[in-house]
């Protein structure tokens, strides 16, 4: 069965007030044709967690611009001085965390768990509202599960299966964000008959993925 | 058709109508393995193999072994277009993660509440937990395909297991040769009864406490 | 630099009383020259993680049959009745572990993690001693991390640098291995040139690995 | 050789006299970026970046980009052979998880505890704190490579940070353009002086309290 559909077909799962997943570093590795269609459609009040804040007008900050983001959750905004306006202008809520931290909250919720101590953020600003554990003489925070409602992903190569494979530096949070959202959408940039991409090359596995649209 | 004689196949072949279009499911060793035997093609079932796998096809015939392509069991398999390799830690994102249909997996013990035992007997060692216990509280539905009775004609479904329990989980079904039984929070419901076999005979059979709707049916092709 | 050495300077580094990281899934995956040199050199009184009991006599079978190992942590014992043999008559100390659970704990330790919170285990026997936590109603229990002294590992490719690629499903408990070892000594099938891995193919890179042997 | 005569560069130079053959090895972004000018092939250092790949080479050539091959400052870099991607959760096992020999970063204050600020000027937002955090936790040694002062003339050593701390966490040297300070658990120790700066002149430039010993050096080729 294949799970190709168009991007418009896609976007219909994409509503106001959701929490999405974007991947991507600094833009590299983010999907452009989905966001391209969240920002022509302005679904909006999103809740959205990337890395970073991108560039003005790139890959998230596409969004930032738009005007489509109530909340971020992220490591870093320095890139966007849209972003950083915003937040400062109390226009988009800011939860900032260690980028270790995000990938593993998020792999978190993706593999089932409750929750893992991680020695980064003690003693910080980071530490504020969380649970703080001694084990060992050693000194954690507890971080919980982060889960979206969406993820859309970027994918050098996929098969109609959503077998995903990434390109150098654009895999990122790609491979970690299918696994912990409700649906998962990925824009490939090359679509291949199922079976065509080798078995041991496979970095996403297609039952995390239910939909596939061609990038453009 | 008729129905598989064998008790082992007549319960794969039970489990498998419980299979819907598309599922990712995992099988245990054993009789749950046979499940796939009665799974056509246009279901496109998912298979997943818990030592790093999805997309597991057939076993694989004497002399076409794939050098280090094997099944949880440790028996030579064979893949399917779309399948994909990955390690131990991805493997179990897949299993605790809820990224699993249906586990189908045997049992010593079932018990009224729904819970199964299946890893460990007192005094005897082995076999041990494998991914049994993660497969059980992260799939989504879990399918218990077990004979009905012991080797020594003992009950195995039990008002409480006397064995350690594999986890605090409600299984979704249990199948066996004799008898289709759905766990509720009111206790264990008789659905079918195998081809042959009397309500009567599931209840002489079984120590647990069984609620016998009006409705029981019969396993049907 | 090369990390290339020959079996026997490799053992060197192999002593009694160890903690030894072994993959591999019913032996599939797991060095085997390492292991006959160890029941060579009768390097003994070792702490062995190893996620089953393999079959008598091949992979960790091996070493259990030559009585080099005191305590096993491992998932499942029953395809080798040697090994449960062992356990039952007080001569092997079993640690028992969901599979789920050991590859998280061998994770937490290469990751820098104080620990995971996992579902599995909850009302059963693996509960036994171990912290029990409560978080939005549901039930988790506290896996600590779990390193080794050494790591053997068994890769189908690797370069002198250490990059390592694995087939099919020999790669199991290899990645995460290497990442939790004071020590890691690959086995490779193949040995290649630094470079001639394609770097989009590795599984673990080089730094994880001290040692690269050839196989036989 | 004649030590490199701009402030960024004598500190980057500086810096790569630190690291030893072999090593993994993280660079921030600005300042530390440049260390890797200053390292030979023959060192065998192993960089790593930490949006997922070790084994990074020089910045590319205008023209000469390679297709999502980005450092973490988002800049167009090389490979060298022996290079390998992954993700982030793989990136973040090296960084946090102790296999990174050596970082570099700069930082906005260091004080007399040896714990950095470096991702959060209060008021004015951004940047941010990345994979900073984690770096610093994680890694084996931690160089802070910054110039000695302010934009506005003001002490970036100071008695205690202002801003708020990244870790806490000891860093391990402190390299600026008028000083190589080793932060101890008795105080900050001045190591060596830039060439044609005096000691005065690093006390005069630093509000933190500096441990002299008799031995201050200068920075040497």
């Amino acid at each position: 069965m294949s799970k190709v559909k168009t991007v418009q077909e896609a976007m219909e799962f994409i509503q106001d007030g959701m929490t999405v997943m974007l991947p991507g570093f600094l833009g590299v590795g983010t999907p452009k044709a989905l966001i391209d269609a969240i920002c022509e459609r302005r679904v909006g009040d999103l809740t959205v967690i990337y890395n970073d804040g991108a560039f003005p007008g790139v890959g998230i900050g596409k969004l930032v611009r738009c005007g489509l983001v109530r909340k971020m959750i992220s490591t870093h905004t320095g890139t966007n001085p849209e972003l950083v306006k915003a937040v400062a202008d109390g226009k988009i809520e800011m939860e900032l965390l260690p980028q270790g931290t995000l990938v593993e909250r998020i792999r978190a919720a993706g593999a089932g768990l409750g929750g893992i101590l991680t020695p980064t953020g003690v003693g910080t600003s980071v530490e504020e509202g969380k649970t703080v554990m001694e084990l060992d003489g050693n000194t954690y925070l507890l971080e919980l599960p982060l889960r979206a409602d969406i993820a859309l992903l970027y994918a050098f190569k996929g098969d109609t299966a959503g077998n995903l494979v990434y390109r150098r530096t654009a895999r990122n949070f790609n491979p970690i964000m299918a696994t912990a959202a409700d649906l998962v959408i990925a824009e490939v940039e090359n679509l291949v008959d199922i079976g065509e991409v080798e078995p041991e090359h496979v970095v996403t596995p297609g039952i995390f993925v239910d939909i596939v649209v061609k990038g453009v | 058709m008729t129905l598989p004689s064998s008790p082992k196949d007549l319960i794969a072949w039970r489990v498998a109508k419980e299979l819907n279009y598309g599922e990712i499911v995992n099988l245990g060793i054993g009789t749950p393995t046979l499940v796939s035997n009665y799974i056509s093609p246009e279901m496109n079932i998912t298979f997943q193999s818990e030592n790093g796998f999805v997309g597991m096809g057939a076993l694989a015939k004497p002399g076409e072994e794939i050098p280090d392509l094997t099944n949880a069991g440790g028996q030579w398999v064979t893949l399917v277009p779309g399948a994909a390799f990955f390690d131990t830690a991805m493997s179990f994102i897949i299993i605790r993660g809820g990224h699993i249909d249906v586990t189908v997996l045997g049992a010593l013990e079932v018990d009224e509440r729904g819970y199964l035992a299946n890893y460990w007997i007192p005094g005897r060692g082995g076999p041990g937990i494998g991914g049994g216990m993660d497969l059980v509280v992260g799939t989504k539905r879990v399918i218990v395909a077990m004979e009905h009775i012991r080797r020594d004609g003992e009950p195995k479904i039990v008002p409480r297991c006397s064995l350690p329990i594999t986890a605090k989980r409600m299984v979704d079904l249990i199948v066996t040769d004799m008898a289709v039984i759905r766990p509720t929070t009111e206790g264990l419901v008789l659905r079918e009864v195998a081809p042959g076999v009397t309500v009567d005979e599931v209840l002489a059979k079984t120590s647990a406490c069984l609620i016998v709707p009006d409705d029981v049916g019969e396993m049907v092709a």
